[in-house]
């Protein structure tokens, strides 16, 4: 087991965020985190990260526990993420960029950029290597964040969102990237809204609503469960909606 | 409680409501545009030059000093934002350090070139002497300050909570380009602020005059105490500027009495350091 | 390549000038650029590289000042005895402030620092082994060349162009390391930084130390020149500003906004001083006071960010290249 | 390349000083630095001051034979040196010991100054005599009171002023005196900031009075520039001293006197130690409610025609201020530095220093109340003194101690307002 989440709970004040969610990640997975605007997905994300502190709850990491690592430690162990609104250096050119995330596994500036370089050619991004990172737009934005965590050579990659705002065109690049990032061997999670991404992408999905998770299992299995059909509509509509696919209502390609 | 013990901390009441008074232009600016106002003491220094002018050219009291002080640091406000502020806060933090300080280093000494170095002051008792209730002294000058520090402590608070100019104030203060989006002006907004926190400031140095002395580098004393008030009471709450202005008005006169006024200030910085640890987001501040 | 040259004609310009403007006061304001350089190189460790606007960075200031004449005025001894324990108290001092304030972002570390160094100074004020508010001297006649009290400030010039040139190396080292890149990411967003992998808060932290026993020297130096501390000079609250528009005003951020700062403000304050300070119309400080003003209005970067190398525009950064 | 502009801007700068300094150069000139607070928050000092020695440099430089008494009034420059003229170039220490010792530089090596006059503050004194004493460049300070000034062995550091062990002296002759004249003087409260001036002088007195017997001192410090001092005026008031001793800068000053009357506290008798309260911005602000505060001053108004009457109608002319004992002992220190550049008789620093030395002035040929103008081997004015003054009317302040100087009686108790 790769990654392991148990009984995590996050609460701001009285209100819970995150109630007593469980996951389990195998390596080779590609988990798909997905449930309507304030689910508690986001938080729980974060709570992977460390970029929250859990309420109650454990996270564990190849076997060890690491709910009271700080994220740059949780970093070194081989956990990356990127950002919903891409947290871009905005001083730095791409490259630089870049390499903070090769420092992680590199000690000194010609290595770290070696390595930047290879990952920037990976991502297709290398002829705007020297590029201030401020002149980029938001696809650009999100794919230098993907570039950045995976110079960070982490086992679990986990994707906030990092799809929101792309044309049609950009996402189906996107996916193409992130299938090749999962066939170097790299576990994904992936916050997303848009169906069609987790669809084509996600070996198994978990479903939030109210900060609960209410449904798991393969994308198929999940998209047909009437608890989330009703979570992202409503009890009533869910109803009026019967006959139809998930995929139609969230929006998904019919 | 002895007697003198009541007097003291009656006196760092109405101490700290000056205090207040003066920081809440402070906190406005702060807290909405997120800039630091180092020219803050110096906007003080003028009003109390205007109420100084206005004494002695017409021999008028805070009645004619105080509303033409508003007016003239409003003015000098709106002037300041459009010419200098609008366009450091696009900067980085450092040039607003940069602008403001030279700001003040300008009104400073324009003044001091106009004026002269000499103290100056207003005639004693210009509102009203002393009155003795129970006992106690109370300064009409000071009292005015005091209940003119709660009356704009409450204004400023219910502008931005009631008001629909508030409402459309804080909606920049959030988020300038969505505001932008729902048809506010953010220059307008913010100019408007910067008009009303110089003139609530104005307000302050025209009232702190009947009852302090009157020098160019007097922004220098109480610009120092403005920022620790705002910090303390969260930065943009103009109800956490009172309750701090008012708490280190105490703490200060009370460690003046007990402990020796050269530590009065050294206790206010360390409960200031205190608080930042434990509460960083000052008294009534938001994270 | 062409950095060299530039480098070269720098320190030859630099190496020539007390030679070439051979007054006493030409080369005092030399010597002067020289030190302030120095502090602000120090200070632009942390508040231009990590971001992090202390505005309390006096207090370092103090530490070595303060060392180095207590080094003669309690033992005797030569005030660059002074330096090593002022470095040590600095960093230690560093540490103490840096662990609880280092968290808070923005403007409550600045407001954080001013209120350690308002702290200092009062605390010292009232300390009659620190000479209170009468302060502490150093040798006023020179026992011996380590007491470093010269007639001339060519001595000065080049102890401080040699101390400026080591703070500028360790500075260039820094910001070519990973401790530069990982500032430069913490000052952009520390939360990417830290999910890179950045240790956010020890990395400020050693900036934090780094640059106080920088500062520290320069306080050390300062005083040496000077043979005097007080209170207010050693401690006061302006000395921080100072330092701190001299970076900013050069370039905060850059190997060399610190000197061009410095190298365009000392000049001016004392040129200023002696042109107009005399007529006593506080017109030295209205012309300083509008000239910062402009610069902060027009070129909010600092001077230098005028040269900076225009980097390649991105014309196709809009979109991504699929591999 | 920035610093190479910028060094180009500092060389057409210091040229241009140079130049405009060398056109001034005439053959009989001799000129003086002054280093002086010109801005900051002592900078109403530095701007009386220069209008002190203004009107110094035109008894000098003219011809006043109705201010015979004095050297160098009656005739037209210094005789000494064939009639040249005196020059003063003033230079702003900015409240800053840096500043202060790079303008000593400057005017040693750039206005080629033949003696230095200042600073005001003694931590500024400090570091611009330093540079002084290296250059070998007479240095004379009339106002700095710090002990360390003339303790750190200099040879061209001289001090006109009385210092705070003349102060104990006189305080305690004074209060000697009013005792039996039926003041109650017993116990004695040291109201002070803690500046270098207030801390220092209040510590001397302290240790003076003990000396001397005097047990019931009560210490009240606080931080110069207060914004608020209710708390010290009530232990004032809950401690009762017999007498209140200030020693205290003018915004201390003015701020004192506004809160002992609105929590109407009034001493039995209230001393002052000049500074805040000869300032005349003080008499303007305050002196109304401080009616019957005594002072300490060497500067007294003679009767009319007297020289001291003169000067004081002169400074008026200047400067519209009264003239005061700070500005007065300004101005005495400029006189005594010239007249031994007169007896020199020559602008080279050796033989002023030796002229230095060798000055022996009568009170008589003085404008302050010193017994004369003498230096020990540290450089100090051993004759230095100073009346005890007070401010009877609100507006005016009178000499009334010593007996043989005083123009009014004493009036014991204080009026306040």
């Amino acid at each position: 087991m790769l990654l392991e989440a148990r009984g995590i709970t996050k609460a701001f004040g009285s209100f819970k965020a995150v109630d007593d969610a469980s996951v389990t990640l195998e390596q080779g997975d590609i988990l798909g985190l997905i449930g309507p605007n304030g689910a508690g997905k986001s938080t729980f994300f974060n709570c992977l990260t460390g970029d929250l502190r859990t309420t109650a709850g454990r996270v564990l990491f190849e076997g060890r526990d690491i709910t009271d690592l700080a994220p740059e430690q949780r970093a070194q162990l081989g956990l990356a993420r990127t950002f919903q609104l891409p947290q871009t250096f905005e001083g730095m050119t791409v490259l630089e960029n870049v390499m903070i995330g090769a420092f992680l596994r590199a000690a000194h500036r010609t290595e770290a950029e070696t390595k930047a370089r290879a990952v920037l050619e990976r991502v297709g991004m290398i002829r705007l290597a020297d590029a201030p990172a401020r002149s980029l737009g938001t696809p650009g934005r999100k794919r230098l964040e993907i570039a950045r965590a995976l110079a960070t050579e982490p086992k679990v990659l986990l994707l906030d969102e990092a799809m929101a705002g792309l044309n049609a065109h950009e996402v189906k690049l996107a996916i193409d990237l992130v299938r090749d990032i999962h066939r170097a061997g790299i576990t994904l999670v992936i916050v997303e809204h848009i169906m069609e991404v987790i669809m084509s992408l996600a070996s198994r999905v978990m479903v939030f609503h109210q900060g609960k998770e209410i449904a798991r299992g393969s994308p198929r299995e999940v998209t047909a469960n009437p608890a989330v059909i009703a979570a992202y509509l409503g009890t009533r509509a869910a109803k009026a909606a019967a006959g139809h696919t998930p995929i139609e209502l969230m929006g998904g390609p019919t | 409680m002895s007697f003198v013990l009541v007097q003291v901390i009656v006196g760092g009441l109405l101490l700290g409501a000056v205090y207040a008074l003066f920081s809440s232009g402070l906190t406005l600016v702060w807290g909405m545009m997120n800039i630091v106002n180092f020219a803050h003491g110096d906007f003080v220094m003028l009003g109390m030059y205007v109420a100084y002018v206005v004494y002695t050219l017409m021999g008028g009291g805070p009645i004619v000093g105080a509303p033409l002080a508003v007016l003239v640091l409003a003015t000098l406000g709106v002037v300041v934002y459009f010419g200098l502020i609008r366009d450091i806060m696009k900067g980085p933090m450092l040039a607003q350090i940069l602008g403001t300080f030279g700001l003040a280093l300008l009104l400073r000494y324009s003044v001091f070139w106009w004026f002269g170095a000499d103290f100056k002051s207003l005639p004693q008792n210009i509102v009203g002497g002393t009155y003795a209730v129970a006992g106690l002294r109370l300064e009409a000058s000071r009292l005015l300050a005091g209940v003119v520090a709660l009356l704009v402590t409450l204004g400023l608070h219910l502008l931005l909570t009631r008001t629909s100019l508030g409402s459309k104030m804080l909606a920049v203060a959030e988020d300038a380009t969505a505001a932008q989006l729902m048809g506010i002006r953010p220059d307008t907004m913010q100019a408007i602020a910067w008009a009303i926190a110089a003139g609530a400031t104005g307000l302050a140095g025209a009232l702190i005059a009947n009852f302090f002395y009157i020098v160019p580098t007097v922004g220098e004393t109480l610009g120092i105490v403005a920022f620790v008030t705002v910090s303390l009471g969260g930065f943009g709450s103009v109800p956490g500027a009172l309750v701090a202005g008012l708490l280190i008005g105490v703490i200060e006169s009370l460690s003046g009495y007990l402990i020796g006024a050269v530590y009065k200030d050294i206790v206010v910085y360390i409960l200031f350091l205190f608080f930042l640890w434990f509460r960083p987001q000052g008294l009534m501040g938001k994270m | 390549m062409r950095r060299l040259l530039w480098l070269s004609v720098l320190a030859a310009v630099a190496i020539a000038y007390p030679l070439l403007l051979s007054s006493p006061f030409q080369q005092r304001l030399g010597a002067l650029v020289l030190l302030y350089a120095i502090a602000a190189s120090a200070w632009n460790i942390v508040g231009g590289y990590a971001g992090q606007v202390s505005v309390g960075h006096v207090v370092f200031f103090g530490c070595g000042a303060y060392a180095a004449m207590g080094a003669y005025a309690k033992f005797e001894l030569s005030p660059l005895f002074g330096i090593p324990g002022g470095i040590v108290i600095a960093v230690v001092l560093a540490a103490v402030i840096g662990v609880p304030t280092l968290r808070l972002s923005g403007h409550y570390f600045s407001m954080a620092t001013i209120a350690v160094a308002e702290t200092m100074r009062l605390i010292v004020t009232n300390t009659d082994y620190l000479g209170a508010a009468v302060g502490l001297s150093g040798p006023t006649v020179a026992r011996n060349i380590f007491d470093l009290s010269f007639i001339s400030s060519l001595p000065y010039y080049y102890l401080f162009l040699l101390v400026l040139a080591i703070t500028l190396v360790i500075t260039w080292w820094m910001a070519n390391s990973r401790m530069g890149f990982y500032l430069r990411a913490i000052k952009d967003s520390e939360r990417a930084a830290r999910s890179l992998g950045a240790p956010a808060r020890r990395t400020k932290l050693y900036a934090f130390m780094l640059s106080a026993a920088l500062t520290s020297v320069a306080g050390a130096l300062y005083a040496m020149m000077f043979g005097f501390v007080d209170p207010e000079s050693g401690l006061g609250i302006l000395i921080s500003v100072k330092i701190l528009i001299m970076a900013a005003l050069g370039g905060a951020g850059l190997l060399f906004g610190p000197l061009v700062g410095a190298a365009i403000l000392v000049p001016l304050e004392e040129i200023s001083n002696s042109v107009l300070g005399g007529k006593g119309a506080g017109l030295t400080f209205v012309v300083y006071g509008a000239i910062i003003v402009l610069i902060a209005r027009f070129q909010p970067g600092g001077i230098l960010s005028l040269f900076k190398r225009r980097s390649k525009p991105a014309s196709e950064a809009g979109a991504p290249h699929a591999p | 390349m920035t610093f190479k502009l910028a060094t180009r801007l500092l060389c057409a700068a210091a040229m241009s000083i140079v130049l405009a300094g060398g056109a001034q150069a005439e053959d009989k000139v001799v000129k003086i630095g002054v280093i002086l607070p010109m801005s900051g928050s002592t900078a109403s000092i530095g701007a009386h001051a220069k209008a002190a020695l203004e009107v110094a440099t035109d008894i000098i430089n003219n011809a006043h034979p109705e201010l015979d008494k004095l050297p160098l009034a009656k005739n037209a420059g210094l005789a000494g040196l064939g009639g040249a003229k005196v020059e003063i170039v003033i230079a702003d220490n900015q409240g800053s010991p840096a500043t202060g010792q790079n303008q000593a530089l400057r005017l040693i090596t750039e206005e080629k100054v033949v003696a230095i006059l200042g600073a005001y503050q003694s931590g500024i004194t400090l570091t611009s005599s330093a540079i002084a004493e290296k250059y070998g460049i007479p240095y004379l300070t009339p106002e700095s009171v710090a002990a360390n000034l003339t303790e750190r062995g200099f040879k061209w550091f001289f001090r006109t002023t009385p210092i705070a062990p003349d102060f104990v002296r006189i305080y305690d002759e004074f209060l000697t005196d009013m005792k039996a004249a039926g003041a109650k003087t017993d116990t004695i409260a040291l109201v002070h900031d803690n500046t270098e001036y207030g801390a220092s002088v209040a510590n001397t007195i302290a240790t003076g009075f003990k000396a001397k017997g005097r047990t019931g001192v009560i210490d009240v410090a606080y931080a110069v520039n207060a914004t608020d001092v209710q708390a010290q005026v009530l232990q004032l008031k809950e401690k009762k001293p017999d007498v209140v001793l200030m020693i205290s800068y003018t915004s201390d000053a003015i701020l004192f006197a506004k809160t002992m009357q609105s929590l109407d506290y009034k001493p039995p008798m209230l001393l002052a130690d000049d500074a805040g309260y000869s300032d005349p911005s003080f008499i303007k602000a305050v002196g109304k409610l401080s009616q019957g505060v005594f002072n300490r001053s060497s500067w007294a108004v003679g009767p009319a025609g007297s020289p001291s009457a003169v000067i004081a109608d002169m400074y008026k002319k200047k400067s519209g201020e009264e003239m005061e004992d700070t500005v007065g002992r300004e101005m005495q220190g400029f006189f005594v530095l010239v007249d031994a550049i007169d007896r020199a008789g020559s602008t080279d620093p050796a033989k002023i220093q030796a002229a230095l030395k060798a000055t022996d002035i009568k009170p008589e040929q003085l404008i302050m109340g010193y017994k004369g103008v003498k230096f020990d081997e540290k450089g100090q004015n051993v004759l230095a003194s100073a009346y005890i003054i007070q401010l009877q009317d609100g507006e005016n302040y009178v000499s009334v101690w010593p007996k043989g100087n005083a123009e009014k009686a004493p009036v014991m108790s204080y009026k306040g307002w």
